[in-house]
């Protein structure tokens, strides 16, 4: 049964629709690729789903339940995380804060005002875990504003899987990184996303169809096409909207 | 005209440049190449001062190190930063006139040109640049800049978060305004636009040009690609 | 019918002379977004500076060369005070300003001790200008409601036609990158700040005149000039005068009106004690604090003011 | 060694100028004083000031100050909130620290209650209070007969509302025809233009005004009027001073009267002595009250031959004291001083003018100290 | 009004791996200082000032929760100080009155509720915004308490306020309220008692969030939390422990009139939290007690204080911009760094600098306020005149020196140097 599905959706800002009745279905653990022109839609989705409008119209269900139109906080809660195209991290807190800060509502400690945040043993693991997973032991203590530009997408990433949620959504995770940084993170992305559902907006093809079980192709709001990344890359239509000549 | 001498930068205690020489010629297209902190952003910082530089700039003559930057730039040095800076709460013709510098002579960079070059920013022409998407934004920054017809342009990473057509795309306006005689001063990832457009590359590392040479040169040279671009 | 006509020309008097105060804030308050607490003390200053030069040099020169010192002051304190401190965010800014209010009404007191001055307006306009049952309006108001019509004018069409604007809001959050445009920002921001203040100081000219001039006049009228600002909207010339005008108007009406609460209870059908602790206070008595009623209302409900381009 | 005064009044703030003011007449009188040769036997006075911004707890604040600097006496006038304030703090104080007791001169806050309910054996009052004044102005207007409409306007606090109260039923005995038209209390010092209360005043059909407002509320008060020239009299508490004058045009010549129990042009003034003060002080002789406490501060301590506070006590309830102006006296129910009042009008034809305008007042009425004495409901405890 | 968060320091995260004796210690510190101060300052002034310091102390940290926590500048803190101020007063009232069974000791408990109270009442709308809405909403809500204040006379006494006697209900560890020194124990316990909570309440999770809110409202949401939520309760929070300052003033001062809702009340505060340092715990501390200081002891010595006090905002503001806190933490770190030596020349030379500066201005000042109708100026033996040069010359040389060796500093300061090859 799918974990995350889009039903009918659409979006419109005053005069302009921006996203004009997507349906899509993401079985659960699969890897699944959105790609398409600047500013056909992409991050739009991802904030329709992550909740940060809601949508003119149509419905996104996780996992069976109806989710649209509900705050960020709670659907977040439900078990769907996203990370921001443009970097979006708590600048002024150190690295290991930022992961802490990131746990501590899926372990269950809300808005706790009596006991120590430093005395949570099973926040301080898993902040810990996380950090070595992204990698950054090293800069456990350091504002997270002075990383250098692909640690702090590293982080970006960690913060978005920290809280553990079952589904994650990354929009253009790579950018601006040289080719052995994104080696670098679509190696750290699979191994994040292990037995998850992950939905990925990304430009780099070769992370696409590196990582991807299937893709979805957004065209000025619609979905030309759903498909394996063998099928999308023998399919003309997203050639000519999309990939140009490069991916032959 | 672009002449960079012996320069350093630091942030705070980090010693992040560490004596950089780079040339940049009229009319040339130059690229500059390296992986992700090695400090290509800083040098063309430095050069606008946004970090402090320590070393000798010379722009058309001009010593720039240490000019507040609004100086450098009406001496025609243009820079588009990296992470897109449009001003969220303009709409993108305000953007666009913002990038003319003296609105009673303006350059040979019409509005309406770049609007029919992007028909993405065409479109949105009237809504605040902030909801642009990242591409949009990234086109923005380019577009603004050239409106202020500058003869050297720094452009950090330009083809960031674009899709490939349009990288193609920009590749090819980036041709273009070399070819009306603008310079550029290329930070890029993506050797194949790079080494497709630029008649000159410089390789950075840890601080220090590790090499200079023409495309050709570098293509050649797989010790070097493998050292300081590929994995 | 008598108490309506003067309640509208005393509003509407009140009203301009709250817009002149804060056409200037609106300036440095809602375009720079500096939160300047000593706004209302270069109104003091221009005042003072008016007193000064009208005993040597006559009223008309002094009415436009105080405004001018205070806006050269003014763009002093931005180049070698605030600037500085710009960097370290609004906060900072607002303390900076905070302690600039103090010295400003140490230094007047200095020159001119605690005692109000006697600052009189020339004989023309002191003249009563029109009769309205048998109370005479003096020209002198006239003559402010004319330069606050005026003010109004100039500050809309130097928003309008100059980029100025623009660059600020971008600089708001972009400083760097308009820099490298090729716009020279700290020198914008200096000279706007300086307009502003002058534009403090011609409404401390003026008003100076028609209220007292005295050590205590920039702190009573403090606060109440930012409530205009917000209530107006952030970054809307137009916004600040209408709101002026509505608060010139809603606290002369409230002391004419002159009702008690209880009174307007009972007008809706609530019968209520007539003198209760809290159903025998006035309107009259209200009126100070219904534009800060105002203001929290308008930022609860509509947080962009009246006219608010942006959210604050 | 030197017995210290602690000054409580307005030093900053919207009142400022009338704390200051204040504070120069007691320091201009105490060197007097001390050029006398001092009090009880050539001890030196001296004037601290305090500033308490009007404020009832920054008063006390300072009264903690005072006590602990060493002063045994504390002067302050402006503003019968903060009195209130004091009067119950000397009574704790002095409840609680037998051994250094302190005495509250009041020279200005002039709520009845002080000396009646709110009586304290600590405390003594060295001008008339608003009865005592009320009583006076309403005499006058019992002749008035021309004038049938009254306003009341004061400040939102005991003093305004004891004018109000006092005028409203010392009228209603001495001129029941006359109709109060208005009964206005506003905010303390916070009103900027009084403009609409003007034109309120007007629309009622009012033919007197009576407020007891000072400082600025004064000031902005007789502007208004005058702007839009409302020529109808005003019967004032502190019309001659504190800023007032400087505010009223000329406009307010022959309406303003006031009820002080002085003013420069008083037959028998002084006037070496108020030409030395306004030299020194660039300030009028306004308080001529400060003088009196002042010396009767000293007649008391000589005569106790200490300055003890008890003992200062003893010695000032029922003290007797010659003045220019003639005898005043410490009443010894309520500690309320006897002193003769005047009533003034505004004028342009005067021997001494004030604050540097061309104007100054001249004399009505006199009201001989006895007149003035009002019946009192005090019953204080004296400390055996 | 991202600007205001961006303005604030950075605050650290406190000790997070540091050992416990090393969490310790700063308290030990503390009391040792409290139990101390009553024998090194005996005097009734000693103790009127003390006092008040104490008060201002629990006040300024409860508003650093505020801004330094969570971002939130507000022009209106007083409110809460205010009404939790008037209800201990009350309480104390009726004490006295129905000869209640409550000691006084225990009433900023009473204010700590009533302020949480109103915290939470009046907070649900202004929390709604955040930024320069939320600080004009405060500064609002601070005026029409203010105004109000005067109008219900039976609640705040009006002009008069309301009165009340401390020495009443049953003591509390045989503390007799009376005297001065009385309630200096008890003030002592309260500042230690509430700093500890407001310290313990950093390190909680929602302490922690708030720091998340304060610096990325935006991102807050997508990590399962509600920034609004979060402001809400650490504004209450902040107003309970402000309420608690406030019974500590009512019982210290035995009054309060309404006034004290007033801007000049939450201006202080607001000064003493930056001025102190709005990036460590203990920055607000410092700043209460300077400005306590100067405020009750710098207008005995001179008439033109605020001028003064104006002064030296500005300056701190230009020059310290991090308060009082981040100088003592340059400090520390050099200490710790051990380079402490090479740079102590610098320090000295600045400290001289601003000493020299400082007494330009001050003498050029205190000879303009003598201008008019004061006397000489007597200092170390020679007596200024403002009539006559010297006085003014010596000063105008001062502080031209003064600022000239500032100036010189600050350029060598700065790595601004660009080599230009001949
Ligand atoms: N709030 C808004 N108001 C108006 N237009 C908007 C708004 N938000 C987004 N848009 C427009 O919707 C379109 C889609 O934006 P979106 O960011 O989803 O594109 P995208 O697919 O993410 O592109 P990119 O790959 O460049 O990030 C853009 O043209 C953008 O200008
Ligand atoms: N504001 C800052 N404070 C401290 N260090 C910084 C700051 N910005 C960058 N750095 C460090 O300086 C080094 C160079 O940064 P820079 O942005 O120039 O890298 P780059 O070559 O542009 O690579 P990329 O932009 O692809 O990440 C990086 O290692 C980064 O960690
Ligand atoms: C100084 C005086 C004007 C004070 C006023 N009489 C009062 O009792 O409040
Ligand atoms: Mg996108
Ligand atoms: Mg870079």
């Amino acid at each position: 049964m799918s974990d995350l599905e889009l039903r009918a959706l659409r979006k419109s800002f005053g005069s302009a629709d921006i996203i004009r009745g997507v349906d899509l279905a993401v079985p659960a653990g699969e890897r699944h690729a959105v790609i398409g022109p600047n500013g056909a839609g992409k991050s739009t989705l991802f904030n329709l789903i992550s909740g940060a409008f809601p949508p003119t119209s149509g419905e996104v269900m996780l996992g069976g339940e109806r989710i649209s139109g509900r705050p960020p906080y709670e659907i977040n809660r439900r078990g769907l995380s996203r990370s921001f195209q443009v970097t979006n991290i708590f600048h002024n807190m150190s690295v290991y804060e930022n992961l802490r800060c990131a746990v501590l509502w899926s372990l269950g400690y809300r808005y706790t005002l009596w006991r120590s945040a430093a005395a949570l043993k099973d926040a301080a693991e898993r902040s810990r875990e996380v950090l070595h997973l992204i990698g950054l032991d090293h800069a456990r203590e350091t504002p997270a504003g002075l990383l250098s530009y692909a640690d702090q997408r590293a982080l970006e990433i960690g913060v978005t899987i920290a809280g553990g949620a079952r589904v994650i959504l990354l929009d253009e995770p790579t950018a601006g990184m040289s080719r052995a940084e994104t080696d670098r993170a679509v190696d750290l992305i699979r191994r994040v996303t292990e037995g998850r559902t992950l939905l990925i907006v990304e430009h780099d093809m070769g992370v696409v169809f590196g990582l991807a079980d299937r893709i979805s192709v957004l065209v000025y709001g619609e979905v030309i096409a759903t498909g394996t990344p063998a099928e999308i890359r023998g399919d003309p239509r997203v050639r000519e909207a999309y990939l140009g000549e490069e991916a032959a | 005209m672009l002449e960079i001498r012996d320069l350093h930068a630091y942030y705070g205690k980090s010693h992040i440049l560490q004596g950089v020489d780079l040339d940049v010629g009229a009319g040339e297209v130059v690229s500059l190449l390296g992986r992700n902190g090695v400090g290509r952003s800083t040098l063309v910082k430095a050069v606008m001062g946004e970090v402090p530089p320590r070393g000798a700039i010379r722009f058309k003559g001009h010593w720039i190190a240490g000019l507040p930057n609004h100086r450098i730039a009406r001496l025609g040095l243009g820079y588009v930063p990296e992470h897109r800076d449009v001003f969220p709460y303009l709409t993108v013709r305000q953007n666009l006139q913002l990038g003319v510098k003296n609105p009673r002579r303006p350059g040979k960079w019409r509005l309406e040109q770049m609007l029919d070059m992007f028909p993405n920013l065409a479109r949105r022409a009237d809504s605040p640049a902030g909801v642009l998407s990242g591409g949009e934004k990234q086109m923005l920054t380019i577009c603004r800049t050239l409106m202020g017809d500058p003869d050297l342009m720094m452009i950090d990473e330009p083809t960031e978060g674009l899709a490939p057509l349009i990288v193609r795309q920009v590749g090819d306006l980036i041709a273009e305004i070399a070819r009306a005689g603008v310079a550029i001063l290329l930070v890029e990832q993506k050797l194949s636009i790079a080494l497709d457009i630029s008649h000159r590359v410089y390789v950075m590392g840890h601080g220090r040009i590790v090499f200079e040479g023409t495309p050709a040169e570098l293509r050649a040279n797989d010790g070097v690609r493998r050292e300081w671009l590929e994995v | 019918m008598e108490v309506v006509v003067f309640s509208l020309l005393n509003g509407l008097l009140y009203g301009l002379l709250l817009f002149m105060l804060s056409s200037g804030l609106t300036l440095i308050f809602s375009m720079m977004g500096v939160l300047n607490f000593a706004h209302a003390s270069f109104y003091m200053l221009g005042a003072y500076l008016a007193y000064a030069m009208g005993g040597q040099i006559g009223f008309w020169p002094a009415l436009f060369l105080a405004p001018v010192l205070v806006g050269v002051a003014g763009a002093l304190v931005e180049r070698y005070g605030l600037r500085p401190v710009h960097a370290n965010g609004h906060v900072a800014e607002l303390l900076f300003t905070f302690g600039l209010a103090y010295l400003i009404e140490e230094i007047v007191k200095l020159f001119w001790g605690k005692q109000p001055v006697p600052y009189r307006v020339p004989d023309v306009l002191s003249q009563p200008i029109f009769t309205l049952f048998e109370t005479t309006y003096p020209a002198f108001r006239v003559f402010m409601m004319v330069v606050a019509l005026l003010m109004f004018g100039v500050l809309w069409l130097l928003l309008k036609r100059t980029r100025a604007g623009l660059m600020i809001q971008a600089a708001l959050t972009h400083p760097h990158m308009v820099g490298h445009l090729g716009h020279n920002v700290p020198l914008i921001f200096m000279t706007v700040f300086g307009i502003g203040c002058a534009l403090a100081g011609l409404a401390g000219v003026i008003g100076g005149a028609i209220l007292v001039t005295e050590p205590g006049m920039a702190h009573s009228l403090g606060p109440i000039v930012f409530v205009v600002v917000v209530v107006g909207g952030m970054g809307s010339l137009t916004g600040a005068f209408v709101a002026s005008l509505l608060i010139g108007m809603l606290q002369t009406f409230a002391i004419a009106v002159g009702a008690s609460i209880g009174d307007l209870l009972r007008l809706v059908g609530i019968p209520v004690a007539p003198h209760g602790e809290l159903t025998g206070i006035t309107l009259a008595q209200i009126a100070p604090m219904l534009p800060f009623l105002l203001l929290v209302l308008i930022l609860i409900f509509r947080p962009r003011g009246l006219m608010g381009a942006r959210e604050t | 060694q030197t017995v210290k005064i602690a000054y409580i009044d307005p030093l900053s703030g919207p009142f400022a100028n009338v704390g200051d003011q204040g504070l120069k007449h007691f320091e201009y009188m105490a060197n007097k004083i001390n050029e006398a040769g001092g009090i009880a036997g050539g001890k030196k006075v001296e004037i601290i000031g305090l500033d308490n911004k009007v404020d009832a707890k920054e008063s006390l604040i300072q009264f903690q100050k005072a006590v602990d600097q060493g002063a045994r006496f504390i002067l302050q006038g402006n503003g019968s909130s903060v009195a209130a304030a004091l009067v119950d703090a000397v009574n704790k104080h002095n409840r609680r620290n037998p051994d250094q007791r302190v005495l509250f001169l009041n020279y200005a806050a002039v709520d009845p209650v002080f000396t009646n309910d709110g009586c304290s054996y600590w405390h003594f009052r060295f001008d008339a209070d608003a009865d005592m004044k009320m009583e006076a102005l309403t005499n006058w207007l019992a002749e008035q007969k021309a004038i049938k409409n009254v306003y009341i306007i004061g400040q939102d606090y005991s003093f305004g509302k004891a004018v109000a109260a006092a005028a409203r039923s010392m009228i209603a005995k001495k001129r029941p025809d006359v109709k109060i038209v208005g009964d206005e209390l506003h905010p303390l010092g916070k009103v900027k233009d009084f403009s609409p209360y003007v034109a309120k005043m007007r629309a009622a059909g009012t033919d007197l005004v009576i407020t007891g407002n000072w400082g600025p509320d004064m000031s902005l008060l007789v502007k208004a009027a005058a702007d839009a020239n409302f020529n109808v009299p005003i019967l004032t508490y502190y019309g001659g001073g504190l800023g007032a004058p400087t505010a009223m045009g000329s406009s307010a010549v022959d309406r303003v009267k006031q009820i002080t129990e002085f003013h420069e042009n008083v037959e028998g003034a002084p006037a070496a002595l108020m030409d030395d003060f306004e030299k020194k002080t660039s300030y009028d002789l306004y308080y001529w009250r400060a003088k009196t406490l002042m010396e009767m501060l000293k007649a008391a301590a000589d005569k106790a031959g200490s300055t003890d506070a008890t003992a200062v006590a003893a010695a000032l309830s029922g003290l007797e004291h010659k003045t220019e102006l003639g005898t005043v006296t410490m009443r010894t129910d309520n500690h309320q001083l006897l002193q003769p009042l005047f009533i003034s009008t505004l004028s342009d034809k005067v021997a001494r003018t004030v604050e540097g305008t061309t104007l100054g007042f001249k004399t009505d009425y006199r009201i001989e100290a006895d007149a003035t004495r009002t019946p009192t409901t005090c019953k204080m405890e004296r400390p055996s | 009004m991202t600007a205001i968060d961006r303005a604030l320091p950075a605050m650290r995260p406190v000790g997070v791996r540091s050992s416990p004796l090393a969490a310790v210690a700063p308290w030990l510190l503390g009391a040792a200082i409290l139990l101390a101060l009553p024998f090194v300052f005996p005097s009734r002034t000693g103790f009127t000032i003390m006092n008040a310091i104490g008060i201002n102390v629990v006040f300024a940290l409860s508003y650093n929760m505020l801004l330094g926590q969570g971002g939130m500048l507000s022009f209106g803190h007083a409110v809460w100080f205010g009404l939790g101020g008037f209800a201990a007063m009350h309480m104390m009232v009726a004490i006295d009155k129905l000869a209640l069974p409550v000691p006084v000791f225990l009433l900023p408990l009473v204010g700590f509720a009533a302020g949480l109270l109103a915290g939470a009442v009046l907070g649900w709308p202004i929390c709604r915004r955040a930024g320069t809405p939320f600080a004009m909403i405060t500064l609002g809500i601070g005026e029409l308490i203010a105004a109000a204040g005067l109008m219900f006379v039976t609640v705040f006494g009006g002009e008069e306020g309301i009165k009340g006697d401390r020495v009443v209900g049953p003591m509390l560890f045989g503390l007799d309220l009376g005297p001065q020194g009385g309630v200096y124990w008890f003030i002592a316990f309260w500042v230690f008692a509430a700093a500890l909570a407001m310290w313990a309440f950093t390190r909680t999770p929602l302490g922690r969030l708030s720091l998340a809110v304060r610096d990325n409202p935006d991102r807050v949401p997508f990590i399962g939390y509600d920034p609004q939520r979060v402001r809400y309760l650490v504004f209450m929070v902040a107003s309970g422990f402000a309420g608690l300052a406030g019974g500590m003033a009512a019982v210290n001062y035995e009054i309060l009139t309404p006034q004290i809702f007033g801007a000049l009340t939450s201006g202080n505060v607001l000064l003493m939290a930056f001025i102190g340092g709005l990036g460590a715990f203990y920055g607000p501390i410092l700043g209460a007690v300077l400005i306590v200081l100067m405020q009750s002891m710098l207008s005995d010595y001179t008439e033109g204080w605020q001028l003064y006090v104006g002064l030296l905002f500005m300056g701190l503001v230009m020059f310290a911009p991090g308060g009082l806190a981040s100088m003592v933490e340059g400090g520390a770190r050099a200490v710790r760094r051990g380079d402490w030596r090479e740079r102590a020349p610098a320090w000295a030379s600045g400290a001289l600098a601003f000493a020299v500066l400082a007494a330009g201005i001050v003498l050029l000042v205190e000879l303009a306020f003598r201008a008019h109708g004061g006397g000489a100026l007597r200092l170390a033996g020679l007596t200024l005149r403002p009539g006559d040069a010297m006085g003014w010359i010596i000063g105008i040389a001062l502080v031209s020196l003064g600022a000239g060796l500032l100036r010189l500093l600050t350029r060598r300061g700065h790595d601004g140097d660009t080599a230009r090859p001949a």
